[in-house]
């Protein structure tokens, strides 16, 4: 066994004990916080490193190591936790800690006049324990146990500007919604555990979950509604993953969460966490794709292709016509985990993976150059004050604009343009249905479209912010920012090195990723399965293929000149002007702009029927059980009543006469305490004497 | 050699002596003198006892008597604490004056 | 060869085995033991105080060059021109206490006031007894209690300081000997529990057998000394600091602070008594620093096993002589600190680190034998750095920064 | 009876004598401190030198300055003509008659003529031993004593903050 795999649970362990130390460190150790914090992820990035160094050049069963011991023993069960090393581990961890070093520098600069920056570090070494954690976990449950602090994690950093009350509220509403779908996980977990017996995936003597015996024995159990159980665990396990990663039911915590700080957006809600999802459909993909008799397509992956299409499209739909920077991307997160979910649902791990992987790179990249621009702006966050930004942000303006390429899906050098190409190949290929592959094409040019109207807005025309100045800043977002920039003329400014650095190495990764990831030399998505990747032109020139680039090539390119058409022609003049598009098209717009008022149907519906129940229980509490507790306080006070007149006529007669008697006995006896000390001595040395004598004279008889 | 009874009378003595002045001096701190007179003989015995037992190698007195020395300490740090706790109030440190908890 | 060096090694115990055997016929059976301690204990009487004698003069002159001064340097061998650069003072020092008056103030205590210079100089001299001169070299081996005995003994000189301070009748000499008192106390715990950290490794209390444990040669030069350990050096730090401030010694010399006190508890003494203090409290720095050396500089070990030639009880006066220099070097440079620093420092700062020195003594013992000995010092140094940071960061915050009202 | 055991043990009962009854009060603890040292000597006759060091060294070393120090911080007030005793022959007809039983019991006792074996074989190695193993217990609560002592003593001889009264 390699050092590397014996010490794998280092690589979470680092952070946790940055977390915890910087947890008991004062305010003002601000760089000592941050060193920490940065420092554990760089040597979990080394170690990451060394684990992906272990996984290459393997293929097959033989890619995928692991290491599992006893965690305690209840009588004969023992439960054991264990960790797993495979090219799936392997990618995400290097990912993770190298996104995550990258944003924990960005955040460096971005938090730098926030007072409660240890505080914001710790929780970041928290969340990229618990997310660490997750990935290299064997065993469900402990994947469930990081999982769940990971949603705490999430909690505690959206809601890190707590005094805000749209943060607190967003932070609340991220954990509940997620909750919803993590009861159905455990559901899933303990389905699983009493079909198998274990909750490991892999093991020595093949009897994991995920291995053929516990599968073939959950395939054959069929329950309710002929479902087999391996397809009922799997879609309990994907209603988790549908919390987790904001798909259609339960997406809508995701884009409230764009209340915490821009650096936890980029690293939480956009590159880690939320693929956390997709990730554990990767990992139980065994699990997902087993086939059931009688039924022609695994139905927990249907289940996943239509979610993830109808999720794409839907997300793609609503960030047309939002003018939050960041609540553009976050539904663009959404659309994008969409397409993840498509990809593995008909495609298979490489397919969605891969996306994730890639779409980590631009996502965090966007992430962060909005940060840098909202902080260049002066926390605004309105893309209609923005505009003109390109002449002060020149940095951000290109790393900015690669990122929007990549995920715009610009043909050939962005690494984006091929993972989305996968999925789209993979859904021409989806034999059941063809509805997904347009739902998906539909999605792709909403994205190129929506993309450039963000950038139009921000970068095109000339600066609409000073409008605002003459108001009071009465929406500051956090009230420690800034306090002494008041003074200069308010123009947008270029950010520290501190955070545009960490931009442009994002910015050249998602370009180099491209050079592992083209159909000519697929290295990437091979890796994810642990298949040797090789030359092959044929691959790209083949008619299939071929056409397939030409026309999303064509799909993107009419979203980008239709998005340059509408709004890049004519740049906005002042901040209040109409969308053109709502000229255009008012009434659709309006539904996109109310993201299809999923949350009021929310409102109107589980809020308030669940408003509803806790009321009808504070009644029945209040009329029912408070007048049982009252007869029962009458009764007792009626017999405390009667007992009050024995007292006073019995008992307290004869207490008196026992106490007179008693006190006479007291007072005669109290002429012996005369207070001094000597007297007493003199008495215990007599009884001493006594006794000794006593003693003495009967131990000689 | 002295016989076990030479030490058992030394310790006897002591401890009467010790018991003489903690009965007769007007001093708080006198009497505490007398009382560690006293523990001290007892600890006398304690070796004594030990030296002259059957079994000397299981070493109990000592421990007895090692044990007693540290309470001992600890006494008589609270007691002189108490006693100057108890001038500071009575400016005394006379125990006969110090009587208010006579009957 | 060899024999040769070994025979001027142990020429102080074949002397004292033939002069019993020859005093064999001529003493009575029962005073033969007598006389055996006698033999034993001359030298200790006669090479101490001499040395104190020579001390007292070398710290002049030390004192002298260190103030750019010259010291004394008149008094030469008697009715002669040889001035001996001054080294005949002491001659002079010590027939001037002889024939001076003594002076007894007529408020005294007078036998209480007799009594403490006595007091004081019996239990000095009874540590004495049990310190390892060289090898073979125990006055008096207490194979099971000799560390105990030395601090038993060395704690009841307090109360021969108290006898001098109270039975004089004087503000002075009663302030002088509370705050020699309280300072005594509580350096002693320090001083104890440093000590301890070497009992605990050599498992014994016996002074030869903690010499014994360091012999083991290292490397095949070194001698274990348990100075050449984390421990080992800061333990001797504190050590000597906590015996600086036990023989009251600068910076610790408030109880005899000149410019603030006079003379301490012994302001009223004179003459002969006074001379008598002053040999006590120069015999008691001896006395530590042998301790200390037996301790921590591996008693009368050489340092290196090729100079093993060289008497043991040479290496032994050696060291100490390297100590007392020590002593007058910290004398001529640190200046005296304030009653609240010195308890400050003592509870405070003494206290913790010594207890955290006991701590990685212990985790050095238990991690012998299966930890790489680098890892050991590393982690040592370590567990005795941070906490010393710490400490002393803490002290420093305290004392603050001083003003000189009068000065500016 | 040996001539040292004599010599000690009359030092001690002397000093202890003393100790109870001269009127200057440190006088009393300095003989007080001669009756420590005596018994440390006895306990030296006996064959217990770890006891015997450890007495000195708590007695001598610490009790002693604890005891004079007591003394110096409650100088009476009380006027100089005023007994030192209060009804000293009831005390000491009580003390006579305590030790007068005493004396019978032991002296009329057998086993006060048991003459002592060949001194044990005492290594302060199996008595540190003992007090880590069988004796670990009342180790700690003695640890915890001392402790609470310590901190107890502190707080009562603490001076009142100024108002607090």
């Amino acid at each position: 066994m390699s050092w590397i795999l014996q010490n794998l649970w280092l690589i979470p362990v680092l952070p946790l004990l940055a977390a915890g130390i910087s947890a008991l460190l004062k305010r003002p150790n601000r760089s000592l916080a941050a060193g920490l914090a940065i420092g554990s992820m760089g040597a979990s990035f080394l170690l990451s490193c060394m684990a992906f160094a272990e996984t290459l050049g393997k293929h097959g069963a033989a890619s995928r190591q692991f290491h599992n011991f006893d965690w305690f023993a209840l009588g004969d069960t023992v439960v054991r936790l264990g960790w797993v090393l495979d090219p799936l581990t392997a990618a995400m961890v290097v990912m993770i800690t190298f996104v995550g070093s990258l944003i924990f520098i960005f955040s460096v600069g971005y938090m730098s006049h926030d007072e409660n920056f240890t505080r914001f570090f710790c929780f970041l070494s928290l969340f990229a324990a618990a997310m660490l954690g997750l990935i290299i976990a064997n065993n469900l449950l402990l994947l469930f146990m990081c999982w769940e602090l990971v949603g705490l994690a999430s909690y505690l950093l959206i809601g890190f500007w707590f005094h805000k009350p749209s943060a607190a509220a967003a932070a609340k509403k991220a954990f509940i919604t997620t909750r919803i779908g993590d009861v159905f996980f455990f559901l899933g977990i303990v389905w699983l555990y009493s079909e198998t017996g274990t909750l490991l995936f892999y093991t020595e003597d093949h009897t994991g979950c995920l291995e053929q015996a516990a599968l073939a024995k959950m395939v054959a159990h069929t329950t309710i509604g002929g479902l087999a159980a391996s397809s009922a665990i799997g879609l309990l396990l994907f209603c988790g993953a549908i919390g987790k990663s904001g798909q259609l039911p339960l997406h809508v915590w995701l884009p409230d969460a764009m209340e915490g700080p821009t650096p936890v957006s980029a690293l939480i809600h956009a590159a880690t966490m939320v693929a956390a999802g997709v990730f554990l459909v990767a990992r139980v993909y065994p699990l997902m794709e087993l086939q059931q008799a009688g039924v022609s397509e695994p139905i927990p992956l249907t289940a996943v292709t239509w979610i993830g299409a109808l999720t794409a499209i839907f997300g793609a739909l609503v960030a047309v016509s939002q003018t939050d920077i960041k609540r553009i991307l976050a539904y663009s997160t959404v659309s994008q985990l969409g397409y993840m979910m498509m990809g593995l649902g008909i495609g298979g791990v490489a397919v969605g993976m891969f996306h994730l992987l890639t779409h980590a790179f631009f996502k965090a990249l966007l992430f962060l150059g909005s940060g840098s621009i909202i902080h260049g702006c002066h926390e605004e966050q309105d893309i209609r004050r923005m505009g003109g930004i390109k002449k002060y942000m020149p940095v951000t303006f290109a790393t900015y604009a690669i990122g929007m390429m990549a995920l715009s899906g610009v043909p050939l050098v962005f690494c984006g343009f091929w993972s989305k190409d996968e999925i789209l190949h993979a859904a021409w290929l989806y034999q059941p249905s063809k509805i997904p592959f347009f739902l998906g094409l539909g999605g792709a040019f909403l994205t190129a479209f929506y993309m450039t109207r963000q950038m139009c807005f921000v970068f095109a025309g000339k600066y609409r912010g000073h409008a605002r100045e003459s108001m009071a800043d009465s929406h500051d977002s956090h009230p420690a920012v800034h306090e002494a920039g008041h003074g200069h003329a308010h123009d947008p400014h270029e950010s520290p090195a501190v955070m545009t650095l960490p931009l442009q190495i994002l910015a050249a990764c998602t370009v180099l990723l491209t050079l592992v990831s083209t159909p000519l030399w697929p290295w990437l998505p091979e890796y994810l399965v642990a298949q040797a990747a090789h030359f092959d032109a044929a691959k790209l020139f083949n008619a299939g293929t071929l056409t397939l680039l030409v026309v999303s090539g064509v799909v993107v390119a009419g979203g980008i000149g239709l998005g340059w058409w509408f709004y890049g022609l004519l740049p906005a003049e002042k901040p209040d002007e109409t969308d053109p598009l709502e000229q255009q098209f008012p009434e659709q717009f309006a539904w996109s702009r109310g993201k299809f008022f999923v949350d009021e149907l929310y409102a109107a519906t589980f809020v308030k029927w669940n408003a509803r129940l806790g009321e009808l229980c504070h009644d029945l509490d209040r009329r029912v059980l408070d007048l049982l507790v009252s007869l029962v306080g009458w009764a007792t006070t009626g017999c405390a009543h009667v007992a009050k007149l024995f007292d006073e006529f019995v008992v307290n007669k004869l207490f008196d006469a026992g106490c007179t008697e008693v006190r006479r006995g007291a007072e005669a006896a109290s002429e012996l305490q005369s207070g001094q000390i000597h007297q007493y001595l003199r008495s215990i040395g007599l009884a001493l004497v006594l006794f000794v004598f006593i003693l003495a004279v009967g131990c000689n008889k | 050699m002295t016989p076990l009874s030479g030490y058992l009378l030394v310790s006897a003595l002591l401890f009467c002596i010790g018991l003489a002045g903690a009965l007769t001096r007007r001093n708080a701190i006198m009497v505490l003198i007398g009382i560690e007179l006293m523990l001290n003989a007892a600890n006398l015995n304690f070796i004594a006892f030990w030296r002259f037992s059957e079994h000397p190698e299981t070493q109990t007195g000592l421990m007895f008597a090692l044990f007693s020395i540290a309470i001992a300490a600890a006494e008589a740090a609270v007691g002189l604490a108490l006693i100057i706790t108890i001038y500071r109030h009575f400016r005394t440190a006379n125990v006969d004056k110090v009587e208010e908890m006579k009957g | 060869m060899a024999e040769f060096f070994q025979a001027i090694d142990q020429f102080p115990v074949t002397l004292k085995h033939w002069l019993m055997s020859q005093l064999q016929g001529f003493v009575p059976e029962w005073a033969l033991p007598l006389v055996s301690a006698v033999l034993s204990i001359s030298p200790i009487l006669a090479v101490f105080p001499l040395l104190f004698a020579l001390t007292t003069v070398v710290e002049r002159k030390g004192l002298g060059r260190i103030q750019n001064r010259i010291g004394p340097n008149r008094v030469g061998i008697p009715l002669t021109n040889i001035r001996l650069a001054g080294f005949g003072q002491f001659i002079a020092d010590g027939i001037k206490s002889l024939i001076k008056e003594d002076v007894v103030p007529r408020a005294a205590d007078k036998v209480v006031h007799f009594l403490a210079p006595i007091a004081l100089l019996i239990p000095v001299l009874l540590t004495y007894s049990v310190l390892p001169f060289g090898r073979n070299m125990v006055p008096l081996d207490l194979p099971q209690t000799g560390l105990l005995f030395f601090f038993a003994v060395g704690a009841s000189t307090e109360l021969s300081v108290f006898m001098a301070g109270w039975s004089s009748r004087n503000k002075y000499s009663l302030l002088g000997a509370m705050r020699a008192i309280a300072q005594m106390v509580s350096y002693e715990i320090p001083l104890i529990l440093s000590s301890l950290t070497v009992v605990m490794m050599a498992g014994t209390l016996s002074l030869a057998g903690i010499v014994e444990s360091q012999a083991e040669v290292r490397f095949g030069f070194l001698h274990g000394w348990h100075l050449f350990t984390p421990w080992g050096f800061v333990g001797f730090c504190l050590f000597l600091t906590a015996a600086a401030a036990e023989a009251n010694r600068t910076p610790f010399d408030l109880p005899e602070a000149e410019s603030e006190i006079i003379a301490g508890y012994f302001t009223e003494y004179s003459g002969f008594k006074f001379a008598i203090f002053f040999l006590a409290e120069y015999l008691g720095l001896f006395a530590m620093c042998g301790l200390g050396i037996t301790l921590f500089l591996g008693g009368w070990l050489p340092p290196f096993k090729f100079l093993g030639f060289i008497p043991s009880w040479c290496w032994f006066l050696g060291k100490l002589v390297a100590l007392i220099l020590l002593f007058i070097w910290l004398r001529g440079t640190l200046p005296r600190l304030r009653t609240d620093q010195l308890m400050g420092f003592a509870w405070k700062f003494l206290l913790p680190m010594t207890l955290i020195n006991l701590l990685v003594a212990a985790l050095w013992h238990l991690s012998g034998g299966s930890v790489p000995l680098a890892v050991r010092w590393v982690v040592g140094c370590a567990l005795l750095a941070v906490p010393y940071w710490l400490l002393g960061r803490g002290f420093e915050a305290k004392v603050g920064k001083r003003e000189y009202r009068f000065a500016n | 009876m040996t001539l040292p055991f004599a010599i000690i043990a009359g030092l001690t009962v002397g000093s202890a004598i003393a100790a109870m009854s001269l009127r200057n009060m440190v006088h009393c603890a300095l003989s007080l401190v001669l009756t420590f040292a005596g018994l440390a000597g006895l306990y030296l006759q006996l064959n217990a030198e770890f006891v015997g060091f450890t007495q000195i060294l708590v007695y001598v070393g610490a009790v002693s300055i604890l005891i004079v120090f007591a003394i110096l911080l409650t100088r009476s007030t009380d006027p100089k003509d005023e007994p030192a005793t209060v009804t000293p022959w009831v005390g000491i007809a009580v003390a006579v008659g305590a030790f007068l039983t005493m004396a019978l019991a032991v002296v009329s006792s057998p086993v006060g003529k048991r003459v002592a074996a060949p001194a044990p074989e005492v290594s302060v190695k199996t008595l540190g031993q003992k007090l880590m193993t069988d004796y670990v217990l009342p180790l700690e609560v003695m640890a915890l004593l001392l402790t609470a002592a310590m901190l107890g003593a502190v707080i009562i001889a603490m001076k009142d903050k100024e108002g607090q009264r």
